[in-house]
């Protein structure tokens, strides 16, 4: 099958300079990196598909050397720390990034596979509703979470982190799965309406807090808020269940101690609902 | 002498501060009322710190040097006046919200090489 | 000049229905049609533009007797909904400057939007005093439209002291002072007593009981108001926000109210809020109770109402009445912005989403619905959505599609809860507007009852604020009234096709009233003043560094 | 023999309380007298003449006009600039600051997001319940100080507006409890009746334990404490919250800049919410700078967002934590930053601060301070409600007008703000 493939260039717009010594570097706005648009192109409008700099617009050949042709497959080489919006409610479509990405990838995505790897910036999967995201690296703040002021985050779809996720992971998640293979920040799952998140590494402060209904499960031990209140020692039934979809269907690989032995169930944040669990893998 | 224990800094409002910053920034007087440190008493006692001596704040964004002062202070918890010694410690991570920890930085204290107390 | 001419005309102050004619506009004003000699001088001039109308709709201007469009609560409302303005960008162009929009818009946007449907003027609907620098300077960033704002003057503490003294005298010098120094239009009544109430952690219901620290009921305060609205000669009469205002049942107290103030001149705000029945033992504790209310308004001579027409799709509630929010915050467990004003009022916000499904929201778009179909003179009732509170400003125009398509309407009710017919007369409602009686809600009605002369009409002497609609052939009603052909601000050219015309902001006026009183009043409420406010008398007036486009609208003649 | 004039009810711009009582008496061009001042803002104004900024271009004297269109250029010919400050100056200049934010494609960001910023994003989430100070001062029985510390920050606050106020219904400190919460036992806690020492960064935890106290819950305890605090006397707490008629709850930087952040505010706004089912309940930011409430107040009317605005696009957006100026110093994705009245090498976190001498940056302000040491270019201006007016906002959103009393040989702010937007305009 055709692919697309884009490499950086290592000299670009985007790079601030001063003597000629790079100093930083401008965000770039790069929605039009989606399979959706990408795929019906010429090879000569795909070269002046524009990106925003800052202010200033681009086009896709300023930044890129382009190899294969146009397709609903996407490759991406080279770092792209301070590329935006990569993937940004794609529909259907593959993008692969063999390096680094920036804020805001695969936000409001709907369908479709995105895969970096390498490490992602703010926002990843921001009110998505839909796809599988999956990040070989660390993902930023705010991973499914909603946007300012909006009451739903995440709706549908699978995000899969193997390195760590940083604060406000799945805030305000109203449905689909997060994984989290390392460490997350604080406030996990924060003001959570629904859906499951998974967190294999340790976890920071303030876990569930607000959080109305919906599923945390952690392997490590946590300091919770005293809104959250004890119920009972089991092995849920259902996790294993849970365990085996996402090992056959998303090759996500499930530590093996998890798939045994008992889960302390807390349930709160009790100044909301109080419907929402968390769950804590109890070591022997 | 080296001890490891960790504080919480936290930067505030100080009378003297807010007059000094209202009386030019470049005066010798702001740089003086915002580059000293607030340590509860029993934590100088243990550290062998006097008042008026010169210590090292360390964190991982930075290190300062400022003037020790004694205050009712919890043992947890180093008070600065906000400016721009300050600043030096509270490092630039914001978590994603645009604030960064400016009352909420883990410091150490070392005392300075050459102190003789 | 300008000539606009094969316009079909309907301007009901005029009593004109849809006759083909012409308008001649000079400048900022339409004069009359110059003599045949002039013309002839003017055409050589090449001073003489000529637009062919080609049988399209001629109005005036549209005029918003009632619209949170500017000032502190507004803005709050702004900052409190970022996901409100996230998807509705509106980028720099020319000069005119960026913002956002949905239900409560960015200033400059608000004036876009306005224009683009049509409107000119647009009363902000209640601003309090202490904050009223604020609203102008928010004035002087909202373009193309002129604009006023009614002044909260029903919990103010000198209202109720001099009320409770019985110091009528006082009371008419203070609301003509408080009207001066805050550069306002008209006098705005909230649920008198009840925002005080709310204040002392108290609950008030009907307009008889005493209840407050100041010993008043609602009827006392409403009586001395009205009284004063009239010894000061307003253009306007007293702009009432009725008590139990949203609450099953409350059409009792909006009856009484008219009753109360049966010889009184009047304008009932948002009536649709005010005008439910109550069902004791049905899950459903709402029902409309529009024949009675509508019976009422119809008997009144001296009142006026508009609508408050309740839209589905996204709002913003927003109101001086601090414990309606706080209603309206436990029954949705929405966000809730609550901000009470020393001496003078409370105000509260709370986004809301009607639901077309939903009954209740059903029952209260039909009882707005009901209102304008029960309520016989036009002249009498005007249309608004209370912006952004049952709904925002830009959805006129299918408001004026229901009201004109009978068919339409049925079809919509349809699409409704099945059991809305159980609750509501609308169904049973044949009476369709003409463009006749539109132009007088949106336009003639609303500009006579503020006491604009200027406004709301086409006669030689007003404003060349104008709007022209494509014919209403073959085409959908709220697309024309969406998108006008043209609309003239000041005889300007400002939009055409829907679209901003113009590349640069066009400042509108600001309008208000200087009444006359008597200047002591400002030494006699010193005292309490500076003890009781928090800043200083000496800096509570409007200064005119803040008035960059003012008109003077004058006070009615003596009687 | 020059003259000597009196002037009353002069505004100090120093803190968001904006006391409007001032009296000052001038003499051929200077301040002579001052009564009603605290010692912060008589400082001030003593100083008011002194350190002022002239023109310079890289170091070196220029025309004044030469550096406003140096500033222009600058910004026309930046990808991606930062304008940032705005809490010390009048509505005016804010306004057309953002106004030259959309004409240059500026992110545009206020000291706010390092200050209450936290708070108004909590409002975004839960709303805010609140009012104006005079109302506190007639009504409020039951204050509270959270992580803020008047005394020191806002001198004249507990006289003018609360402890020691007089009010309509209260009428003196014995009418009112007042209870502080902090960290530290500041001279505001020494006044209070009651102060509470938390642990640091523990005001969430004790925040929500105080919500399901409130709502007759009980909170899982570990050892009988939240964050530092017996449970028995939380529950006395969540008993004087209920019945209190008129509850008030001033917060500082206390909850905004510690633990969760937001969040903290968040809980408190929840708290201060559920607070009004049993009597009447509202809170309060102490905003530092004088204008800083006006910032967000501007920016709001102008672009429907408080602070954190981005034009990129020509049009608005907004984000905190992506277009906040120590996260853009901090990335290094500037490439030109405009400060006006603001001193960011003072307060902002060293590294971000150091970033500005990368970058070719303007500083906009009356005196000399550390970041003009970082400015390509330096544009003096008139000292707000002393030489130059203008609006103001209060920490409650009252606005207030400023009146100059004294003359200046400079423009003020909104002047050289609106040449730069015309040199910019009109290129």
């Amino acid at each position: 099958m055709s692919k697309l493939r884009l490499k950086l260039k290592e000299d670009n717009p985007a790079l601030i300079k001063r003597d000629n010594e790079v100093i930083g570097k401008v965000p770039v706005e790069a929605e039009n990196i989606n399979p959706d648009l990408i795929k019906d192109l010429n090879l000569e409008d795909l070269k002046n598909l524009e990106l925003l700099v800052g202010k200033k617009t681009y086009k896709f050949k300023d930044f890129f050397e382009i190899a294969g042709e146009p397709a609903p497959e996407i490759e991406i080489y080279g770092d792209l720390s301070n590329f935006k919006y990569i993937g940004a409610a794609m529909t259907s479509g593959k993008i692969i990034v063999d390096g680094n990405t920036g804020m805001h990838t695969a936000s409001e995505m709907k369908g479709g596979k995105i895969e970096i790897r390498g490490n992602t910036g703010d926002w990843l999967g921001a009110e998505m509703t839909g796809g599988f995201i999956k990040i070989y690296g660390d993902a930023g703040h705010y991973v499914g979470a909603a946007f300012r002021g909006d009451k739903l985050g995440m709706n549908r779809g699978l995000i899969y982190i193997k390195g760590n996720a940083g604060n406000f992971t799945a805030n305000k998640m109203r449905r689909g799965e997060i994984i989290i293979n390392g460490n997350c920040g604080d406030l996990l799952a924060a003001q959570m309406i629904a859906g499951s998140v998974y967190v294999f590494g340790k976890c920071g402060s303030r876990v569930g807090a607000g959080m109305k209904r919906g599923t945390i499960i952690l392997s490590d031990d946590i300091k919770l808020l005293p809104t959250f209140n004890y119920n009972i020692s089991y092995n849920p039934n259902f996790l294993n269940t849970a365990y085996n979809h996402l090992e056959d269907d998303y090759s996500i690989k499930i530590p093996d101690y998890l798939k045994s032995g008992n889960y302390a169930r807390y349930t709160g944040d009790n100044t909301e609902l109080g419907k929402g669990e968390i769950l804590i893998w109890e070591k022997e | 002498m080296l001890k490891d224990k960790k504080f919480t800094l936290i930067t505030g409002r100080t009378i003297k501060q807010g007059m000094a910053s209202v009386s030019g920034k470049k005066n010798k007087n702001y740089k003086n009322e915002t580059a000293y440190v607030q340590l509860s008493s029993s934590i100088m006692e243990e550290y062998d710190i006097h008042e008026g001596e010169k210590v090292i704040l360390k964190s991982d964004s930075g290190s300062a040097e400022v003037e020790c002062r004694s205050a009712d202070l919890s043992e947890k918890i180093v008070f600065m006046a906000y400016g721009p010694t300050a600043n030096k410690l509270i490092g630039t991570d914001t978590g994603g919200t645009g604030m960064p920890n400016s009352k909420s930085k883990i410091v150490i204290i070392e005392k300075k090489e050459g102190s003789n107390h | 000049m300008i000539r606009l001419f094969n316009g079909v005309i309907y301007d009901p102050a005029q009593k004109i229905d849809g006759e083909l004619g012409e308008i001649w506009i000079k400048d900022d004003k339409i004069v009359e049609k110059p003599s045949a000699k002039k013309i002839k001088k003017l055409k050589a001039a090449g001073e003489l533009e000529e637009i062919d109308l080609e049988n399209k709709i001629l109005m005036a201007g549209g005029v918003d007797i009632h619209s949170h469009i500017a000032g502190p609560k507004v803005n709050s409302g702004r900052v409190l909904r970022p996901e409100d303005h996230r998807r509705d960008n509106i980028a720099r162009k020319g000069k005119l400057r960026s913002g956002v929009g949905s239900t409560v818009p960015s200033s400059y946007v608000t004036g876009y939007r306005y224009s683009m449907m049509g409107y000119t003027t647009v009363m902000e609907a209640a601003g309090p005093p202490m904050k009223a620098k604020h609203i102008h300077e928010e004035f002087n960033d909202l373009p193309f439209i002129d604009k006023g704002f009614l002044v909260l003057s029903g919990n103010n503490y000198f209202v109720l002291k001099f009320i409770s003294e019985n110091n009528m005298e006082a009371l008419k010098n203070y609301l003509g002072w408080l009207i001066d120094v805050t550069g306002a239009y008209a006098l705005k009544v909230v649920n008198p007593a009840g925002v005080e109430a709310w204040k002392e952690g108290k609950r008030m219901r009907g307009i008889k009981d005493k209840g407050t620290s100041f010993n008043l009921s609602p009827s006392e305060i409403m009586l001395a108001l009205t009284e004063a609205n009239d010894a000061l000669n307003l253009p306007h009469a007293v702009h009432l926000h009725t008590n139990d205002l949203g609450t099953a049942g409350n059409y009792k107290t909006t009856l009484d109210t008219l009753e109360l103030l049966k010889d009184r001149r009047l304008h009932i705000t948002h009536i649709q809020f005010s005008s439910y029945g109550k069902n004791e033992n049905d899950r459903i504790k709402f029902r409309t109770a529009t024949d009675k209310v509508a019976a009422a308004v119809n008997k009144h001579p001296k009142l006026t109402v508009d609508i408050g027409q309740l839209v589905f799709g996204e709002a913003t509630t927003m109101t001086a009445d601090g414990v309606l929010e706080y209603n309206l915050h436990k029954l949705s467990g929405h966000k809730w912005v609550n901000t009470d004003v020393e001496m003078e009022t409370g105000s509260g916000i709370v986004p809301m989403n009607y639901k077309k499904k939903n009954l209740v929201n059903g029952i209260q778009w039909a009882t707005g619905m009901e209102l304008f179909l029960k309520i016989e003179d036009p002249f009498k009732v005007f249309l608004t959505t209370d912006h952004p509170n049952a709904g925002p400003f830009t959805a006129y125009p299918w408001i004026i599609k229901l009201l004109m398509d009978k068919d339409y309407r049925e079809e919509y009710i349809s699409g409704m809860h099945k059991n809305i017919d159980n609750y509501t007369d609308i169904s049973n409602l044949k009476r369709e507007y003409s463009l006749y009686e539109i132009a007088a809600v949106s336009r003639s009605g609303p500009a006579k009852s503020l006491g604009l002369k200027n406004k709301g009409h086409l006669a030689p002497g007003a404003d060349a604020d104008i709007a022209v609609y494509k014919s209403l052939e073959n085409k959908d009603i709220a697309d024309v009234f969406a998108h006008p052909a043209l609309v003239f601000k000041d005889g300007i050219l400002v939009v055409e096709d829907g679209e901003l015309k113009s590349d640069k902001l066009l400042p509108g006026r600001t309008l208000m009233i200087k009444p006359e009183y008597d200047k002591n009043i400002q030494a006699e409420i010193r005292g309490d003043f500076q003890k009781f406010y928090s800043m200083s008398i000496d800096n509570y007036a409007v200064t005119d560094n803040y008035f960059n486009k003012v008109e003077v609208v004058p006070c009615r003649s003596k009687a | 023999m020059s003259e000597v004039k009196k002037y009353e009810n002069i505004t100090c711009t120093f803190c968001g309380a904006l006391c409007d009582n001032i009296e000052v008496e001038v003499e051929s061009n200077q301040i002579k007298k001052i009564k009603n001042a605290c010692a912060i803002s008589r400082k001030k104004y003593m100083h008011a003449l002194q350190d002022r900024t002239i023109p310079m271009l890289n170091g070196k004297e220029c025309d004044y006009d030469e550096a406003i269109s140096r500033a222009a250029d600058i910004l026309k010919n930046s990808k991606n600039p930062l304008i940032y400050g705005l809490s010390s100056t009048t509505a005016e200049a804010q306004k057309t600051a953002v106004k030259i934010a959309e004409l240059s494609g500026a992110n545009i960001d206020s000291t706010s997001s390092v200050c209450h910023g936290p708070g108004t994003m909590a409002k975004q989430l839960v709303g805010m319940v609140t009012a104006t100070l005079g109302e506190i001062k007639n009504r409020s029985d039951l204050m509270i100080f959270w992580g803020a510390n008047p005394v020191e920050a806002h001198p004249n606050h507990s006289k003018r507006y609360t402890m020691l106020s007089e009010g309509l219904f209260k009428k003196n400190r014995s009418d009112r409890e007042v209870i502080v919460f902090d960290v530290r036992k500041t001279p505001t806690a020494k006044m209070a009746d009651q102060f509470f020492e938390v642990e640091p960064g523990k005001d969430f935890e004790l925040l929500m334990a105080l919500r399901m106290l409130v709502n007759g819950k009980e909170p899982e305890l570990n050892n009988n404490q939240i964050a530092g605090i017996d449970i028995e006397d939380l529950k006395v707490i969540a008993e004087k919250l209920k019945n209190a008629k008129y509850g008030s709850i001033f917060y500082g930087m206390g909850l905004t800049m510690t633990g969760a952040k937001y969040m903290n505010t968040w809980a408190a706004m929840s708290l201060i919410r559920d607070l009004n089912d049993f009597g009447r309940f509202v809170m309060m930011p102490m905003r530092g700078h004088g204008n800083v409430a006006g910032s967000e107040i501007t920016m709001a009317w102008q672009t429907g967002y408080p602070f954190a605005v981005n034009f990129s696009r020509a049009y608005p957006r907004y984000n905190p934590g992506e277009y906040t100026a120590v996260d853009l110093l901090a990335n290094r994705e500037v490439d030109a930053a405009f400060i006006i009245a603001s001193d960011p090498a003072a307060n902002l976190p060293h590294q971000a601060a150091a970033y500005l001498d990368e970058i070719p940056t303007i500083v906009l302000d009356p005196h000399w301070n550390l970041t003009t040491d970082k400015a390509e270019v330096v544009i003096p201006s008139a000292l707000k409600g002393i030489t130059a007016s203008g609006t103001v906002y209060r920490m409650d959103h009252v606005p207030l007008h400023l009146r100059s009393f004294l003359e200046d040989e400079w423009p003020d702010d909104a002047e050289a703000l609106v040449k730069i937007g015309e040199l910019i305009e009109n290129d």
